[in-house]
């Protein structure tokens, strides 16, 4: 444990500070105060250039875990900020004033994820799809296979194997018997 | 003996025949030239023929009103004024076209009046690239104009005279007669001028394929498309046989006349390879800047 | 200072023009249109010949590949990996296959760290050569693009020499590369740097010595230097308003902290300094490859043992590799929850600010002309944002 | 190809503001004859030597066109020469894979495009999907939307694959075969309603011949 990680502890709360490799870590935090730390890394603690942003579907805890990648270039090392949002309602406040280019991570949550964050710019705009119809698209109970299926036409002869029992039948075919 | 009227209409057809595949194939030659500058072999120089029927031959068209179909009509009709009343080649009855019925004055005329038709034609397509296009070429125009109009002005006071036959008649006798030799001042303004009057980088801010892709003739397609390249051969012969009549001696044959002219457009082709494009505002500062002062010294040359 | 440089417009919020005024007019560049990197669009509102409100536009090659990954195995996914960027697919490779051997505790073979970082540098070069192409392209200079396209096509030579493809090399898998060096190849490496370099020297007098394009890119698309943290700018871009950041020195992946550069730093920040820049860096590139073909192992294994890659496990956990490609920061951000196929990968294209949110702002009070040669001079990438 | 004409599309310029209407045509393209014998062998033969592909990277699949069009493989030399507005070009070369959002502009492009026109379709995933057979955005085959003349495969296909596949094209365009544009406008109503069952945005004006 480090200075920055007693810090983050003790003014925002943070847990589970985890050193990944020696120039990465990770760091958890609450939702609610997300914009705080951010602002506090930024400002106070160095972390000056905002890698990325997004988010992992936790489908089984009924969460969103957002990912803020930071990086200080001067001290050459990074910082990975977690924060859960409830899956059903998920609002998380803007950082689009701290960064410049956080809204358009923003606006592909939102249409990725569902993950609303009131106040970003453009924010409910189309990302990179347009008309579409089908729930958010990365959340993990979105089949993109079976949308696939039933929307778009399929050329026939074309055949998908499952590679394990492919590669089992082809290398070893008198076991696969 | 004078030919009469009908035969000289007839000779004229003739010329303008000769012109528009003299053109096309300088147009062909010098796509093969450019590719050789960049390591290329380069497209056939019969390509310009292939591409002038593939256009035409294409079976539906899409028209924007009456004064959209007009464009080309007009461009076409600036190509074929201008090259009528220019004598191709000095002395020639076949090539003298209508030269003895017009001036120089009417010749610029020529010149410009198929680009404002165009203008029109092209603001009618609707098209925002094109009307960009049309406001650009209007504004490089009325800039290189000047050098242009101002190396004109010293010919025509060097000569005394606004026929084009007697400034061709004026220098016949060697090198020394020409205009390069005698105005060398005018003939850079002209040359200069030149290079925007084609539309040859740095000056191709009219059709800038990475800008306004690509610019007034956007919209035009098929025949249209095919009357605007036939008339990109006739306005280029015509152009080049200006410049080499004012300025380069005329020609007595037809010989002279395809080396002249060729190592005039040449010159174009050269720069054109080897600079991008100006902004339309740094194109008209260019031509009111040295070129303008070099015209006006020309014609200072050219009184005194 | 050079002189016309562009107003500088601080951060701000966005103010959107009266479009019903019919002082401006609305229109669109791309996606159909020869003046775009990519398949994007901008939607530009110009008053006069001046531009003053710009959108982007992007998701014309949004496939999904941040879902796909998540229906494939470990090693399904590495075909697919370098179809995200495709000037420059290895880095894609490198990032994946990175992240993949830290999560799973691989050590690749000294042989592999230097083919690798010889394939990266080698990708670094031809995409610049294509870049530059495309620098000169948008300010109407074909011939360069004519030269400096076939020379990458030489680099590509040289790729499929190495790995049997010409685009997608598909050759940094987890565990090391695919395949070891041909016999001569490094031969055929120096003669091609040789030759490479001469027509980067012709490229040099025709292109950086020229007038036109010195007026035309002077001053055009300044960044200011305290932009690049608040938009997160990286690489050239960023080097060129002078901050000295190169992943390759700061985080010294591979076989870099053996070699000996210097990350190019530029002042001016503007085209011109961005292009000047770049082609230090392909000289840059020319110089390390010399220098690790001169190094590199001639033996060895290339490639550590994995288990079967159709029962490949990796254990849970999270990681984000990042290298420093043409364009700034490429990263993969890879999480595995213990499964076979991965739980998560989120991909951080440079573009993706630059493209977007710089762009946007740097094109606010620009010449309509020079809108297409200021979206090259940031060398953006659309697939990287939309993936 | 009869049992293909099943659902009539609308034909109605929906998702215009109505001012905008006007504008834009409501009527179906129609299919235009053929002239007869060596004069039409004659018009295809120049159709097929100068061939000007529409400027438009519509996938990866663009990037292999760049070597092509420079001074490596040199397409000019087959008449080949790219070109930056669809009303003037006779090519339309479909850089792979095709996601729903540039489906529409390449339907638009293809529209505007002057006929005869021809498609030549690059990469395996324009014919069954390839690599992205189970995107939730990119369709899996181009012929349902609009006719294909040549189809390359590979991923990517390399320049020698592509001036094989022009020499093709040219080969089917000299043997009349290259009637895409026809194809298009006989089983528009076919075509029309397979875009649109995957287009749910079409926001924008249906015809403009």
């Amino acid at each position: 444990m480090n200075e920055l990680a007693k810090e983050l502890a003790g003014r925002y709360g943070a847990r589970g500070w985890h050193d990944i490799r020696k120039d990465l870590a990770s760091v958890e935090v609450d939702a609610i105060r997300i914009r705080d730390v951010m602002a506090y890394l930024r400002d106070e603690a160095g972390y000056g250039h905002l890698s990325f942003m997004t988010a992992i579907d936790n489908i089984e805890r009924g969460a969103f875990t957002l990912s803020y990648a930071l990086r200080d270039h001067d001290a050459r090392r990074g910082l990975i900020v977690h924060a859960d949002v409830d899956r059903a309602e998920p609002t998380v406040d803007s950082i689009h004033l701290l960064w410049g280019q956080a809204w358009t991570y923003q606006r592909e949550m939102r249409e990725w994820f569902g993950i609303d964050f009131p106040g970003s710019p453009r924010v409910d705009e189309e990302f990179v799809l347009e008309g579409w119809e089908g729930p958010p698209m990365m959340r993990r109970d979105f089949d993109s296979l079976a949308y696939s299926d039933a929307t778009y036409a399929e050329r026939p002869g074309r055949v998908t194997h499952d590679p394990a029992s492919h590669m089992r039948e082809k290398l070893y075919p008198e076991a696969a018997q | 003996m004078e030919p009469t009227i009908i035969g000289r209409i007839g000779y004229a057809f003739v010329s303008l025949f000769v012109i528009t595949n003299y053109g096309l194939l300088l147009i062909g030659s010098m796509a093969r030239i450019s590719a050789k500058v960049q390591g290329r072999v380069g497209q056939p120089v019969w390509q310009p023929y292939i591409d002038i029927v593939k256009s035409s031959a294409k079976r539906n068209s899409i028209g924007h009103g009456a004064m959209f179909y007009l464009g080309p009509v007009f461009r076409l009709a600036g190509g074929v004024g201008t090259y009528m009343f220019i004598p191709a080649v000095f002395g020639s009855v076949l090539f003298r076209n209508f030269s003895d019925s017009g001036d120089l004055l009417l010749v610029m005329y020529f010149i410009f009046f198929g680009q404002l038709g165009m203008a029109l034609g092209a603001g009618e397509g609707g098209h925002p690239y094109s009307a960009i296009g049309v406001s650009r070429g209007l504004a490089q125009m009325t800039a290189f104009e000047v050098p242009f109009a101002l190396s004109v002005i010293a010919v025509a006071a060097q000569y005394g005279t606004l026929d084009i036959n007697a400034i061709v008649a004026a220098q016949q006798g060697g090198f020394a007669h020409w205009t390069l030799a005698t105005n060398p001042l005018a003939v850079i303004a002209a040359i200069v001028a030149f290079l925007g009057m084609s539309g040859h980088n740095p000056f191709s801010v009219v059709i800038a394929p990475q800008e306004i892709p690509i610019g007034p003739p956007t919209e035009y397609q098929s025949n249209l498309l095919g009357m605007l390249q036939t008339n990109r051969a006739i306005f280029n012969g015509a152009k080049l046989v200006l410049y080499m009549n004012l300025y380069f001696g005329g020609a007595t044959n037809i010989v002279a006349m395809v080396i002249k002219t060729f190592l005039i457009y040449f010159v174009n082709v050269f720069v054109g390879q080897a600079f991008p494009r100006l902004r339309t505002d740094q194109s008209i500062r260019f031509f009111l800047g040295a070129p303008t002062l070099v015209g006006i010294a020309s014609v200072i040359i050219a009184v005194i | 200072m050079r002189r016309e440089k562009q107003r500088v417009i601080p951060p701000a919020e966005r103010a959107t023009p009266d479009l019903d005024s019919g002082k401006y007019l609305v229109m669109w560049q791309g996606p159909q249109h020869p003046g775009i990197t990519g398949n994007m669009s901008l939607r530009l509102v110009a008053e006069g010949d001046t531009v003053v409100d710009c959108e982007t536009h992007v998701g014309y090659l949004h496939r999904g590949f941040e879902k796909l990954m998540e229906r494939r195995l470990y090693m399904q996914n590495f075909p697919l990996v370098c179809r995200i960027a495709v000037p420059e697919p290895d880095f894609n490779e490198y990032c994946y296959a990175a992240a993949l051997e830290e999560l799973a505790g691989i050590v690749i073979p000294e042989k592999a760290v230097w083919l690798r970082t010889l394939s990266l540098e080698m990708m670094r070069l031809a995409s610049f050569l294509m870049w530059i192409g495309g620098q000169a392209g948008a300010f109407g200079h074909g011939t360069i693009a004519q030269w400096s396209v076939t020379m990458r096509d030489y680099v590509l030579d040289l790729f499929e020499e190495l790995t049997g493809g010409r685009i997608y090399h598909m050759y940094i898998i987890p565990g090391g590369v695919r395949g070891d060096v041909p016999a001569g190849f490094y031969k055929r490496v120096l003669e091609t740097m040789a030759v490479v370099e001469k027509n980067l020297d012709d490229i040099e007098l025709v292109m950086f010595h020229n007038a036109v394009f010195k007026m035309r890119a002077e001053g055009l698309g300044y960044i200011p230097r305290d932009w690049v943290d608040h938009y997160g700018i990286t690489g050239p871009n960023a080097r060129a308003a002078g901050v000295a950041r190169d992943l390759r020195k700061d985080s010294g992946y591979l076989a870099y902290p053996r070699l000996d550069f210097q990350p190019i730093v530029g002042t001016e920040s503007d085209a011109y300094e961005r292009a000047r820049l770049r082609l230090g860096e392909m000289y840059q590139a020319i110089d390390l490859i010399r220098q690790i073909v001169d190094m590199a192992p001639k033996d060895g294994p290339f490639r550590e043992r994995l288990p079967n890659p159709l029962y490949w496990r990796i254990p849970a956990g999270e990681t984000y590799v990042s290298a420093e490609c043409t364009r700034g920061e490429y990263g993969f951000y890879v999480v595995s929850d213990g499964s076979d196929k991965p739980r998560r990968v989120a991909v951080r294209g440079p573009s993706y600010t630059h493209a977007v949110s710089v762009m946007e702002r740097l094109v606010r009070g620009v010449n309509i002309a020079d809108v297409a040669g200021l979206m090259v001079s940031l060398h953006t990438y659309p697939p990287e944002i939309e993936r | 190809m009869s049992e293909k004409k099943t659902i009539p599309a609308p034909l109605a310029n929906e998702g215009l503001p109505p001012e905008e209407r006007g504008l834009f045509c409501d009527a179906a393209p129609r299919e235009y004859e053929p002239a007869r014998g060596a004069w039409e062998r004659f018009l295809n033969w120049a159709r097929s030597e100068s061939l000007w592909l529409l400027g438009f990277g519509t996938g990866c699949g663009a990037i292999e066109l760049r070597p092509l069009m420079t001074s490596r493989f040199d397409m000019y030399r087959y008449g080949i020469q790219p070109r930056p507005t669809p009303r003037q070009s006779s090519v339309f070369v479909i850089g792979g894979y095709a996601s729903v959002k540039t489906l529409k502009r390449i339907v638009r492009s293809y529209e505007q495009m002057m006929g005869p026109k021809f498609v030549l379709a690059l990469g395996s995933c324009t014919i069954n999907g390839g690599m992205y057979w189970d995107s939730y955005n990119t369709i899996k085959r181009i012929d349902q939307y609009i006719p294909v003349d040549v189809y390359i495969a590979g991923c990517m296909p390399r320049p020698e694959a592509l001036l094989a596949g022009f020499q093709e094209l040219k080969r089917i365009i000299k043997s009349g075969g290259g009637e895409g544009q026809n194809e298009y406008a006989r089983n528009f109503d076919w075509y029309k309603a397979n875009q649109k069952k995957v287009i749910k945005d079409w926001n924008m004006p249906d015809y403009n011949w």
